[in-house]
């Protein structure tokens, strides 16, 4: 292949296809330029206008999300969004997918996600502190299912591990609608202080243009392309473009560029994510208002004999670019050759908006900066709404006993203990995990301060493809409610839209739907966006993916002393629900898994003013003290989440609540179960009427059993053995 | 019938196993290193007889599991000694 | 009393151990930077945890070969005492100041969890303010923690009460000979182990039981 | 002149990655392996043009570096066709 990848082959409209173009895009690119683009024109315009790039069907919809707020310092736009955590500290983060990647090489796929997704977070002068992932696998019996979760998991581990920052938390579904397009999401979150955050822009004519990092080799050419195009059987013949990650690499990378950013030599830096050279230098130079001048014969390069074309749009890893103040080229080299990684001034800032690139002592390419940054067309593609489904049908159903239900949902693969995946994950490491993964939010201290990050990813895809809308509000809710329950303020999100062909109308209609609702949880919760990324064309053969827009919720506590856990902590406590229980089994998992009901029927409703409510509510009686332990209640609803409080710290429960199936299992939104010990019962109820919150208390702490008087007896132990054998058992290939 | 099978990186993949070798020796003095790959050996040991029989499965074993084809190269030698 | 934490490129406990033993100190440990080829005269060193040099060719190898090992290995021959935790285990078998080997863990997943331990020998310059046999909680975070040697240093380690603690029964994440934790050479001045103490040294982060490992060899060498 | 060097586990030193092969193989039905064993190739390029020297070196790399000899057995091949 690496043949045609020259100027010496003369672009023709059939080239311009194989890049992914339409004839109408060609046609803009032939006016852009006043003439017929080379192909090292046309690869960079190609990389630069693919939908990963150039948001070509989601901008006009992205441009809707709330994205500001006092806390916010810098929303939508750079590598990662900045909030202020206050005290002059700042929390940098950021979501990406890597879908395709992993599922052609699941080790490798999953974890350059991780160092991707770092790199966006250090460029800015952050240091990274905490890492989660969103990931979604086919069914559990499908024959690549195994392979593809211990790929992922390893390649993830493998790579956070080694660089030595924790994996905190994340969430993992299983559904047949991944069985040919897995999702991997991965976030970063690191700290900053305020005054010490770098950006994307490069100002000053002359200043150098370096390159940083990694050698270039032929990896991962068309990368970028590739992630915007459909699957098909065949596309099993992409696979040399499969990239290797070098976490040793990454982490010299991330310690030379801390230490040269102690100094005030970076005029600008970008990392080389999707597209490489080009998306980063394009970038760098159009957000400065300069032009860009590079040489490619400086490029530091792993093989031999590598076009320009290549250079320009190898997808290697764990490099950087930068802009310098001219003069500080020397110091910054010894930093980075002390780290023993490759430094070379490849290029200089020029006036003129312009990209221009030598290559052997020949101009190879030429091209106007605007029309390559933002130039692609925006598409206004056309959407039809998700038809509103009708509500769950109660009657005609026989529910199993209810102690058999919950067994039976305890053992899912949805809510079965993700301990398998998590204890490959050094989520410890930095001595500053104070709640690692399988609580709600996961806590992470601010290095040296009092200070906790609360961070969770959630989404319901089985609510988004029910009713976009509603899935879409719901998932920003559960991941404030996670966030909440942990007695830390939300503050903001970063997302990851997975979605399939917006070619197609109701692919799009879903995704207008899921961010239509967002946007309104975001707003009513005061929960901007600040950063984010679009997967689109998740689809194999047609069949698309349940829409999965992937939120990651960030908040703080002012002390992690006053936060607390997802465990019941001690005998003889009150334990209220917070918020109404209407029984909502619509999607819920009792529909699906115990009923095996695949009827699609509307989700639960979310009252966005009910869950700000409970919300503060929760924040404000775990800061009075009043409440000592406090669980969202989300999938399986109030018995699942009860056991889940029970097998934290194998404390049981009993509870003389008399409720049906629904009531057990439904899963209305907005809700908590929480812990209040005796000495805090008046304090509770009192505020809980001051605020006018619907609380109920259902049972006590103590024991260990889950008892519902007249209705179960299920000892912790069981519920817990239950819980913890699936996921070993499918992936020691002894179920499935 | 016993068999060895090399598997060793596709040409152009990245190696950071064997870079790292190269430095390492770099440092320890060995010099005239001019460059460093790592790969897996896999010593098998097969009932079958027949070395052509073996070679058939050997060779769907590597392509099934032993070696990750996206980015691997496996050759297969077998000991036709016993 | 001077203790150094030895920095290799891949190295990411450092900052960590170091808050340790600012903590039971007093003051910041030196941290020694790798490519260094002198190191000033230490009453304590720590190979942290990590990934030095990547840990491609075997985990803890060229960290072994580095130009600072052979000062931390002068220094060891000298008397000064040295705590290697995870790949620092790694180095110092390495190395040979420790005898064995630590393998792949048999699960062949990376593994990080806590451990129950059991302090087997509560006598040395490090576990002296244990009690004998005492049982206490430290995570593991590692992917080679199998402790490897053959029969005759087995034996050897154990006439000589050099088994420093052990995995509780029944939860041995890696497949380690004799349920091996850490060791410690005959002098017990030198302690290798896969445990990280340095995660269980503060209430915050889920016990103390780490922390009088790092007090009790700050006292031994007072 | 180039080189591999392969490197392999004592025997006797227990191969939890070979018996994990060996356990997946028979998970994908291929019968008749009696055993399976995981070691490093290690390829190297050398500057080095005279075989006896450069096996000296190479020698002289397995044990200082390469090979871990309390575990591991290694076992050099010089190309010598170049
Ligand atoms: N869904 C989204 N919501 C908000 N912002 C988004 C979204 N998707 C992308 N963005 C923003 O668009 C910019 C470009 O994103 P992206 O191309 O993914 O970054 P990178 O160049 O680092 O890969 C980033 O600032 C990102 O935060
Ligand atoms: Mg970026």
């Amino acid at each position: 292949m690496s043949t045609r990848l020259n100027n010496l082959v003369d672009v023709t409209e059939d080239i311009a296809r194989e890049h992914g173009l339409t004839d109408d895009e060609y046609k803009m690119i032939v006016g852009h330029l006043g003439r017929t683009p080379n192909m090292t024109e046309l690869g960079v315009f190609s990389v630069m206008w693919s939908e990963h790039c150039s948001y070509k069907s989601s901008r006009k919809w992205l441009k809707k999300l709330p994205t500001e707020g006092p806390q916010v310092i810098q929303g939508p736009g750079e590598n990662a969004g900045v909030i202020d955590i206050g005290d002059g500290d700042t929390a940098i983060f950021k979501m990406e997918s890597h879908n395709h990647p992993s599922f052609i090489e699941p080790y490798q796929g999953a974890a350059t996600g991780v160092g991707g997704i770092m790199r966006d977070v250090f460029t800015m002068g952050a240091r990274p502190v905490a890492n989660l992932n969103a990931l979604r696998f086919g069914e559990p019996s499908h024959p690549k299912t195994r392979h593809l979760v211990a790929g992922v998991v390893s390649g993830i581990g493998g790579y956070g591990n080694c660089i030595g920052v924790p994996t905190v938390g994340g969430e993992v579904n299983f559904d047949a609608s991944y069985n040919g397009n897995i999702l991997v999401n991965a976030m970063c979150v690191g700290t900053a202080r305020a005054d010490k955050i770098f950006y994307a822009a490069a100002t000053g004519i002359g200043s150098p243009v370096v390159y940083v990092g990694a050698k270039t080799g032929r990896d991962g050419i068309h990368g970028a392309t590739m992630a915007s195009a459909e699957f098909d059987d065949a596309s099993q013949e992409k696979r040399p473009t499969v990239q290797v990650g070098d976490p040793f690499t990454e982490k010299l990378l991330l310690e030379a560029c801390q230490e040269l950013m102690a100094s005030d030599a970076i005029i600008g830096i970008q990392d080389m994510g999707a597209a490489g050279l080009t998306s980063s230098s394009v970038e760098m130079a159009d957000k400065g208002g300069v032009g860009i001048f590079i040489d490619l014969d400086k490029v530091p390069c792993r093989e031999t004999a590598m076009s320009g074309y290549e250079m320009l749009l190898s997808e290697s890893q764990e490099r950087m670019l930068m802009v310098l103040k001219p003069g500080r080229e020397a110091e910054a080299e010894k930093i980075f050759h002390r780290w023993g990684l490759d430094f070379a001034v490849i290029g200089e800032l020029t006036d003129g908006h312009r990209m221009v690139v030598h290559h052997q002592g020949e101009e190879i390419a030429d091209m106007p900066l605007t029309h390559l940054a933002d130039g692609a067309p925006e598409y206004d593609r056309p959407h039809v709404a998700t038809p509103k489904r009708p509500e769950f049908d109660a009657s005609n159903v026989t529910h199993p006993a209810i102690a058999d239900s919950l067994k039976s949902l305890m053992g899912n693969s949805e809510i079965a203990s993700r301990r398998w995946i998590w204890e490959q994950y050094d989520s410890m490491v930095m001595g500053d995990t104070l709640v690692g993964p399988g609580g709600d939010a996961a806590l992470v201290r601010v290095h040296g301060t009092q200070k906790a990050l609360a961070m969770s990813t959630d989404v319901t895809p089985r609510y988004c493809f029910a009713d976009p809308i509603e899935g879409g509000k719901q998932a920003v809710a559960e991941a404030y409610r996670n966030i909440s329950a942990t007695g830390a303020t939300p503050l903001a999100i970063t997302n990851c839209l997975n979605f399939g062909n917006p070619e197609r109308p109701e692919i799009m209609g879903q995704f207008v739907g899921c961010l239509d609702g967002m946007g309104q949880a975001c707003l009513a919760l005061d929960f901007p966006v600040v950063s984010g990324n679009v997967s689109l064309y998740n689809e194999t053969n047609g069949t698309g993916i349940l829409p999965t827009p992937a939120i990651g919720g960030v908040g703080v506590i002012a002390d992690y002393n006053n936060a607390i856990g997802s465990g019941f902590t001690q005998a003889d406590a009150h334990v209220f629900v917070i918020g109404a229980s209407h029984g909502a089994l619509g999607c819920s998992l009792y529909q699906r898994h115990v009923l095996q009901d695949e009827a699609i029927v509307a989700p639960p409703a979310v009252d966005l003013q009910a869950e700000r409510a409970h919300g503060e509510f929760v924040r404000a009686t775990i800061a009075a003290g009043a409440v000592s332990a406090a669980h969202d209640v989300s999938d399986g609803g109030l018995l699942v989440a009860l056991s889940e409080m029970a097998m934290r710290h194998g404390i049981g429960v009993s509870s003389q609540q008399q409720g049906d199936s629904a009531y057990w299992f439904g899963e209305d939104q907005g809700r908590y179960i929480v812990q209040v010990s005796a000495d805090q019962l008046a304090g509770f109820t009192t505020a809980a009427q001051a605020a006018g919150v619907n609380v109920n208390e259902i049972g006590k702490t103590g024991g260990d059993e889950l008892t519902i008087d007249a209705t179960l007896t299920i000892s912790i132990a069981e519920l817990t053995r239950i819980n913890q054998d699936w996921f070993p058992d499918l992936m020691s290939g002894k179920t499935a | 019938m016993k068999a060895t099978i090399n598997i060793t990186l596709k040409s152009g993949v990245l190696d950071p196993q064997g870079k790292a070798i190269e430095n390492a020796l770099g440092q320890l003095n060995f010099s005239g290193v001019n460059s460093v790959r790592q790969g897996k050996l896999i010593e098998i040991d097969l009932s079958e007889t027949d070395a052509a029989k073996a070679e058939a499965s050997l060779t769907a074993m590597c392509e099934q599991l032993l070696a990750n084809t996206v980015i691997e190269n496996y050759d297969i030698q077998l000991d036709k000694s016993e | 009393m001077q203790a150094a934490v030895i920095v290799f490129p891949g190295s990411n406990c450092d900052r960590d151990v170091a808050v340790c033993l600012e903590a039971a100190t007093g003051t910041p440990p030196l941290m020694a930077w790798h490519g260094d080829a002198s190191l000033p005269d230490c009453d304590l060193i720590v190979l942290p945890g990590g990934f030095s040099y990547g840990d491609y060719l075997r985990c803890g190898s060229m960290a072994a070969n580095s130009p600072i090992m052979r000062e931390v290995v002068a220094q060891a021959h000298k008397g000064a005492a040295v705590l290697g935790i995870c790949n620092g285990f790694q180095i110092l078998t390495e190395c040979g100041l420790l005898p064995g080997v630590l393998m792949q863990n048999t699960g062949l997943n990376f593994v990080c969890r806590d451990t129950r331990l059991t302090v087997s020998n509560a006598q040395n310059a490090f576990t002296h303010l244990y009690q004998q046999d005492e049982e206490i909680i430290i995570p593991v975070a590692h992917n080679e923690g199998n402790y490897f040697a053959d029969e005759s240093t087995l034996a050897s380690l154990q006439e000589h009460q050099q088994i420093a603690f052990t995995y509780g029964a029944g939860d041995n994440p890696n497949g380690a000979s004799l349920d091996i934790a850490g060791i410690t050479d005959k002098s017990g001045k030198i302690l290798g182990m896969m445990p990280h103490p340095e995660r269980r040294a503060e209430a915050a982060l889920g016990g103390e039981d780490g922390k009088r490992l790092f007090t009790g060899i700050v006292e031994s060498l007072a």
